[in-house]
């Protein structure tokens, strides 16, 4: 579903990638570890748009993505959380759902200001929706919340329901389970299960290994920018090499 | 078309009319005259038009060119085509839409103070070729490369294309003899029509965008939202509207001159914006409003009303930080608990004082602070002094009341104004005594207000 | 020859207009220096600044010239000329210091956005330049026009060894033989201070402990305050700088440009200094150099080889807004880098 | 006593009671001249109470130093026409209100002026744009309203309706009959063959100036080599006066006001050039001498007023003047000055708050002894009084005559 190919990123004379490949088959939960500034962050961020590669291609089914916007990667299906929690402060949980729908929604300023019948019936149809989303991942409570006042662990919620609301078919979670107990982050593994079974592919960047070997089909590892070993999570743990780069950080 | 939309306004501005004259009538007897009202409303638009930026996370400085090119294209029509104020008004914000567009587009990838530059510049070329126009066209006309594009362009502006000398904007004379067109009527009508507009905005897709793009450009960006177009769209309705703005303008000081809508007005409009508030719509047409009125309640002070204009500025600047409006969210009440609750009451109810002890209210036909230099100054020093204590009046870990000293400075400002009004010692009962009247309330109950001891 | 007919400045006293250029970029460059240090290390824009330039001319007036300055024009000097420029130093610095303090210490406490500091110092030049209006009137005034050395060095005029004055005219006389340069003590005076304030600045910046900590701070306050840098005394002291840089600019040019001083002198310099310190790259030092010599350049040469010389601002303000989109960070200013 | 005796001793007491009234009388009515129209209108009437009459000038903003001036000429007239008794029972009330220096804050100072406090007439406002944007406000309601330093052209014909207009008055000379006079003594007296014009593009007092000068020039022959341009607050001149000393013109032409106009004069002698200096209106002010000092030397100025005229009305303005405020009036002080009077004269011949008959007044007023010499509106309401051409000359305005042809020559 998601390929790359030999993607690089220079920022001024520094390597953050360099000739990255990677394959991401649709309907798997693909984990990407690696040690602090392995370039995770910056991958993510080439692959959603945000930022573009030096060189190199990114294709999304067969679509070359690296040259688009964001909006329009978001556009083709692709949707992705951030590692330091990126919520629109100022509004409610809600009305951060109600944004990440802006794709399915199709009614102009013109509809809204005319009253336009369908103009309602789509305000009427997204509400409905977010409130689902927002059902599903408990967060039904606080909906009317400011996202700036919610607790860390519905912030880090309310993110993936905003991913999830865009619709997409892939989804690229960056350290989803950050600063959570274990319960929490149990509660995070089983939701990356269920995306997978509504037939979502997902991105999973994750420091607990843990996690990566409850819901992992396959593990990429990145370390100064290119990738270091890729195999099930099992084998991915007893590879010398990845011992090797996390010990070796560990010193 | 034209007929059957003017038939269908017309009893609409009549009736805002009636209902206008009595509001009218009361706002000049506090020295707020109809064409004053006319300009508090024009800067009202001009605040919304600069909101409209300022919401999608830009900040632009665009919008006094775009008065300008309004103003300009509303005055050209009337005085050489005898255009009504419809019409003016149509193809002034028209013009200035069309050109916002060709502008925004490259200058909107710029952020921040770099944007606020660029638009400064923006600016001041538009004022530069507008007082050059006439010059600057004679040499368009007669050149070989341009001379067919601007020949026709210059037809509709002036009759004798072939003259030696092309009079259009007429340089830093200005354009004179403008038909007077603008009534208060149009221009509230207007804004109420903005206002829905506004409402609208903030309940729709779109409004949910542009905010989102406020917040966090690059994530709104990868929820799916067209960045660059939203951002270009609210420029160019900004663009419009400042142009709207500029129509009335023209059509109502009879006169414009190119330096009228400069750097200054610019910085003016940023003011309104920012000092009415921009957490929701209506703060730009309340800064407008009142940044505009300020000057001309304070006109009894004299030289001194410049002063207090730029301190009233500070203060709201410094001591709301959301503006204006952010005095009618219930949110700005309720966060931080009742000890921050109370702060704000007390804060509030002392800055409603502040406001109005430099306006003319009488004891006695003298009048009690303000006026005089020392009356303005130990008025002002009180003021801050008050404003110092709410400050650094801290938390007790016990909790307990605000601040009992200040709910008795608060009720003893009340009894003493509602006393000597009793007695006749204020003979003039302006809008200034009301809101002196509730700011020491506020400052009273802020005092009074109790909070409970801290958790441990 | 050819290379001046096509820049079409065979007509043009070359020189002369060189000096020109000279004199006007070291007074954008010293006012805009000022700007630069406050923009690089709080990022903010002082509207303000064009009103401390305002009051350290009068600063300088009222020193040299006693109260006389408060009702009506100064007709004699109660104290020496020079205390002027200490004066308004001094006085441009405590000013922006108090500023600072009244107007920007409480939006940066509680963090509030970069606009709101704008608007206030918006409201900070309001209440200044209303303020001298109070206190001086509108009316322009300046120092008797006996006491201060702006008499052009015109040459060849009569040159006198003796005085010191006199040396730097003779440097002049062999430099630019009878070409008709003519420029006075003041205009030298002006152009030496700003390039040892330049000087001098960039080397507090680039090697001094201070300038390593106003680097330090400028960067990011959180990592300075980590580091134990007292990140308010920096503020203070960038203001301080920032100040004495505005008044002294402000003093020069009273002084060069006799009788100049007006509430309303700073309003042309106000812009000028904005599209200086973007040209040469915000919160860049050198580049409000370069910015104010290039924008003293453009302007000569606009209005000396074209006929357009009326558009010289609006060519400007095309180049900025050029160099804009193409370089946002200006000539000489580093690469923002978004952070994600 | 016989009869003879009672005669002689009451004709006696007669004299003595009476010659000292008759040396009174003399006082006041011969050594220091009266301004006003004593004898051409009768004492008033029906005149009572207090008269208000508005002045808008701008105190604050740009054109702050004119309207500072401008008020303190024109509350000098208001003392000497209620000390004088010139509206007989009545007071002559000055209510001046902030003008700023915008379009709107003249027309909200005009209409409170028109609507509030209740003026039978108005002086002001400062700018010309000004007035433009609020002369109607007091027009459209049949209020007189006089400009005082309005120069631009069609300021007395602003309005469509002739109707109103006819309530617009100046008693300031535009530029359009100041300087074709100017121009055309200088040409005379010094021969000029070329000139280079340096102006403000961005006022229109200082453009309209530059129009009118290009025009005269064109008239007299003289060839234009230049034209540079400044803006309000910029203050250096230099570029553009190198340019113009190196293209070595015979004159240079400014129009600029009075802040502009000194630092022009001691910028070009800084420079090195030494001829003459052609300026209009906005140079007429003692500031170009106290200034410029001797840079001021050889500049011409063409002005509806002349400060050093020895008429007996002028003289004992400046002294006044001077004795009020503590410095020399300048040409908007002296136009105020006999603004207010013009207003007053209107009033106290039509006897009447009405300011119908008041405007019938004004327009009727010929030869009106003032500061700026012989005074009477013409048809259009604009004034007419001769220009004078100065020079400055030993550090004092000089009228240019003849005898100054050889002054520039080497």
């Amino acid at each position: 579903m998601l390929t790359l190919q030999r993607v690089s990123r220079n920022f001024g004379g520094l390597a953050a990638l360099n000739a990255v490949d990677m394959i991401i088959p649709k309907g798997q939960v693909i984990g990407l570890i690696g040690p602090n500034g392995a370039g995770k962050t910056t991958l993510l961020n080439c692959i959603s748009g945000l930022d573009h590669p030096t060189s190199g291609t990114i294709t999304l089914n067969n679509k070359p993505i690296h040259r688009r916007g964001a909006h329009r990667i978001t556009a083709l299906g692709m949707a992705r959380t951030y590692q330091n929690i990126r919520l629109f402060n100022e509004m409610t949980a809600l009305q951060n759902i109600l944004v990440a729908q802006h794709q399915q929604g199709h009614s102009t300023l013109l509809h809204s200001l005319t009253q336009w019948p369908g103009h309602w019936a789509e305000e009427k149809w997204m509400r409905q929706r977010a409130m689902t989303l927002l059902d599903q991942l408990g967060l039904q409570q606080v909906q009317h919340v400011l996202a700036s006042n919610l607790s860390y662990g519905d912030q880090r919620r309310l993110e993936i329901a905003r991913a999830l609301a865009a619709d997409p078919q892939l989804i690229l979670l960056d350290e989803p389970t950050a600063g959570m107990n274990a319960i929490e982050t149990e509660q995070v593994g089983q939701q990356i299960l269920a995306m997978r079974e509504r037939g979502i592919t997902v991105l999973v960047v994750e420091h607990d290994m843990a996690l990566i070997a409850q819901v992992c089909d396959a593990v990429y590892v990145l370390n100064f920018g290119q990738i270091l070993a890729y195999g099930t999570p099992p084998e991915v743990k007893q590879n010398p090499e990845v011992i090797e780069a996390y010990l070796g950080k560990e010193t | 078309m034209w007929g059957l939309l003017d038939s269908l306004l017309q009893p609409i501005l009549d009736l805002a009319t009636q209902l206008l004259e009595p509001l009218l009538e009361r706002l000049a007897t506090v020295g707020l005259s109809e064409p004053v009202v006319q300009f508090m409303l024009m800067n009202a638009i001009l605040g919304v038009s600069i909101y409209l930026t300022l919401n999608c996370g830009m900040f632009s400085l665009a919008n006094a060119g775009f008065m300008a090119i309004g103003a300009y294209v509303g005055a050209i029509l009337t005085t050489q085509h005898g255009a009504t104020l419809g019409e003016a008004l149509l193809y002034g914000m028209l013009v200035a839409g069309i050109i916002a567009i060709p502008v925004g587009l490259p200058v909107l990838r710029l952020r921040n103070i770099y944007l606020a530059i660029a638009t400064i510049g923006f600016g001041e070329i538009v004022r530069l070729i507008i007082l050059h126009f006439d010059t600057l066209a004679v040499e368009f006309r007669d050149s070989k490369i341009f001379g067919p594009i601007a020949r026709p362009i210059l037809k509709l502006m002036v009759e004798d294309v072939d003259a030696r000398r092309l009079e259009i904007t007429l340089g830093a004379r200005g354009i004179t003899r403008i038909p007077v067109y603008t009534e208060t009527a149009h221009l509230v009508v207007f804004l109420l029509v903005l206002s829905y507009f506004l409402y609208r905005l903030h309940h729709s897709r779109m409004g949910r965008a542009m905010a989102a793009i406020r917040q966090d450009e690059r994530v709104a960006a990868s929820q799916g939202i067209n960045v660059v177009y939203y951002k270009n769209v609210a420029f160019v309705m900004g663009a419009m509207l400042a142009g709207a703005a500029g129509v009335f303008n023209a059509l109502a000081t009879r006169t414009i001159e190119p330096k009228a809508y400069g750097f200054d007005k610019a910085v003016d409009i940023l003011a309104y914006a920012v000092l009415g508030g921009l957490g929701n719509w209506l703060g730009p047409i309340l800064g407008g409003l009142t940044l505009t009125a300020i000057p001309e309640l304070l006109r009894e002070l004299r030289e001194y009303s410049g002063v207090v204009t730029g301190v009233i500025l500070l203060l709201i600047i410094v001591y709301l930080p959301g503006g204006l409006t952010s005095l009618m969210i219930p949110s700005f009440w309720r966060n931080g608990g009742r000890y921050e609750f109370a702060k704000r009451v007390t804060t509030a109810g002392v800055v409603l004082v502040g406001l109005v002890n430099v306006l003319p209210y009488q004891i006695d036909n003298g009048r009690i602070l303000g006026y005089e230099f020392w009356g303005l100054i130990i008025g002002n020093m009180v003021i801050v002094g008050l404003l110092l204590w709410v400050r650094y009046t801290r938390q007790r870990q016990n909790g307990g009341h605000f601040s009992l000293p200040l709910m008795g400075v608060g009720i003893t400002g009340v009894v003493l104004f509602i006393a000597l009004a009793l007695v006749g010692k204020i003979d003039h009962l302006a809008v200034g005594y009301y809101v002196h009247l509730i700011g020491m309330a506020l400052v009273g109950l802020g005092g009074w207000i109790s909070y409970p001891a801290e958790e441990r | 020859m050819e290379i001046l007919h096509f820049l079409g400045l065979e007509n043009a006293n070359i020189p002369a207009q060189l000096m020109n250029a000279i004199w006007l970029g070291s007074l954008y460059s010293l006012f805009a220096l000022g700007y630069a240090i406050v923009f690089s290390v709080l990022g903010i824009l002082n509207l303000s600044h064009s009103a401390i330039f305002m009051w350290g001319a009068y600063f300088g007036l009222a020193a040299s010239c006693g109260t006389s300055v408060y009702d009506g024009k100064c007709v004699e000097l109660n104290h020496a000329l020079w205390t002027a420029i200490p004066a308004a130093i001094i006085g441009g610095g405590i000013l922006a210091v108090v500023i600072d303090r009244i107007a920007f210490y409480p939006l940066r406490k509680r963090n509030a956005p970069r606009l709101s500091q704008l608007i206030s110092s918006i409201g900070v030049a309001i209440i200044l330049v209303n303020l001298a209006q109070l206190r001086f009137t509108a009316e322009r005034k300046g120092f008797p026009i006996a006491d201060v050395p702006n008499t052009p060095i015109n040459v060849p005029n009569g040159l006198d060894i003796e005085q010191p004055l006199d040396v730097a005219r003779l440097a002049l006389a062999l430099v630019f033989q009878e070409s008709g340069v003519s420029i006075s003590p003041i205009q030298i005076l002006v152009i030496i201070v700003a390039i040892l304030l330049m000087v001098g600045l960039s080397y507090v910046v680039a090697r001094t402990r201070l300038g390593k900590a106003m680097r330090t701070v400028a960067f990011n306050a959180r990592v300075g305050n980590l580091l134990g840098i007292n990140t308010e005394l920096i503020y203070m002291i960038a203001f301080f700088i920032s100040g004495a840089l505005a008044g002294s600019a402000g003093i020069l040019f009273a002084l060069a440009r006799n009788p100049a001083v007006d509430p309303f002198m700073g309003d042309s310099l106000a812009l000028k200094g904005l599209t200086v310190i973007v040209l040469g790259g915000l919160g860049s030092i050198r580049g409000a150099v370069v910015g104010g010599f290039l924008i003293a350049l453009i302007e000569v040469y606009i209005n000396t080889a074209t006929k357009y010389g009326y558009l010289d601002q609006a060519f400007v303000f095309m180049l900025f807004f050029f160099i804009l989109l193409v370089r946002p960070q200006g000539i000489l200013g580093q690469p923002i880098e978004d952070r994600a | 006593m016989n009869k003879f005796l009672k005669v002689l001793v009451s004709c006696w007491l007669i004299a003595v009671v009476m010659l000292p009234l008759s040396a009174l009388a003399q006082d006041g009515g011969e050594d220091a001249p009266q301004i006003g129209f004593w004898d051409e209108c009768a004492n008033p009437e029906n005149l009572e109470g207090e008269i208000s009459v508005g002045a808008v000038f701008s105190q604050v903003g740009i054109a702050a130093p004119y309207g500072a001036t401008q008020l303190n000429g024109a509350k000098l007239a208001e003392q000497q026409i209620n000390e004088s008794g010139y509206l007989g029972a009545a007071t002559f009330v000055l209510a001046d209100e902030d003008g700023g220096s915008e379009r709107e804050t003249a027309i909200a100072a005009m209409t409170k002026l028109v609507d509030e406090t209740g003026v039978v007439a108005v002086i002001g406002p400062t700018l010309s744009s000004q007035a433009f944007a609020a002369d109607p406000v007091a027009a459209e309601q049949g209020i007189p309203v006089m400009g005082v330093s309005n120069t631009a052209n069609g300021i007395t014909s602003m309005s469509e309706a002739d109707d109103v207009n006819q309530f617009i008055f100046r008693n300031s000379l535009p530029e359009a009959d100041v300087i074709p006079n100017t121009i055309a003594v200088s040409v005379a007296v010094l021969g000029i063959q070329k000139v280079a014009i340096i102006y403000g593009d961005d006022d229109d007092f200082t453009y309209s100036g530059y129009t009118v000068f290009v025009d005269s020039l064109d008239e007299n022959g003289v060839e234009i080599l230049s034209e540079d341009t400044f803006q309000k607050g910029e203050t250096d001149f230099s570029v553009a006066l190198t340019n113009i000393i190196a293209e070595e013109p015979d004159a240079i032409v400014v129009s600029a006001l009075i802040n502009d106009a000194v630092q022009i004069v001691i910028q070009s002698r800084q420079l090195g050039y030494n001829g003459p200096i052609i300026g209009g209106n906005g140079f007429n002010s003692p500031a170009l001498m106290v200034d410029a000092g001797d840079a001021s030397e050889g500049v011409l100025v063409g002005a509806a007023w002349n400060i050093v005229s020895q008429a007996p009305l002028n003289v004992s303005f400046v002294e006044a003047y001077t004795e009020a405020y503590g410095a020399a009036p300048d040409q908007f002080a002296a136009q105020a000055y006999t603004g207010t009077w013009l207003m007053a004269t209107a009033i106290r011949c039509a006897d009447s708050t009405s300011s119908d008959l008041i405007r019938d007044e004004l327009a009727s007023i010929e030869g009106f002894d003032s500061p700026l010499g012989p005074f009477s509106f013409d048809v259009d309401r604009n004034p007419v009084h001769i220009p004078v051409v100065q020079i400055v000359d030993g550090g004092k305005f000089e009228v240019f005559t003849d005898a100054y042809a050889d002054y520039f020559a080497e």
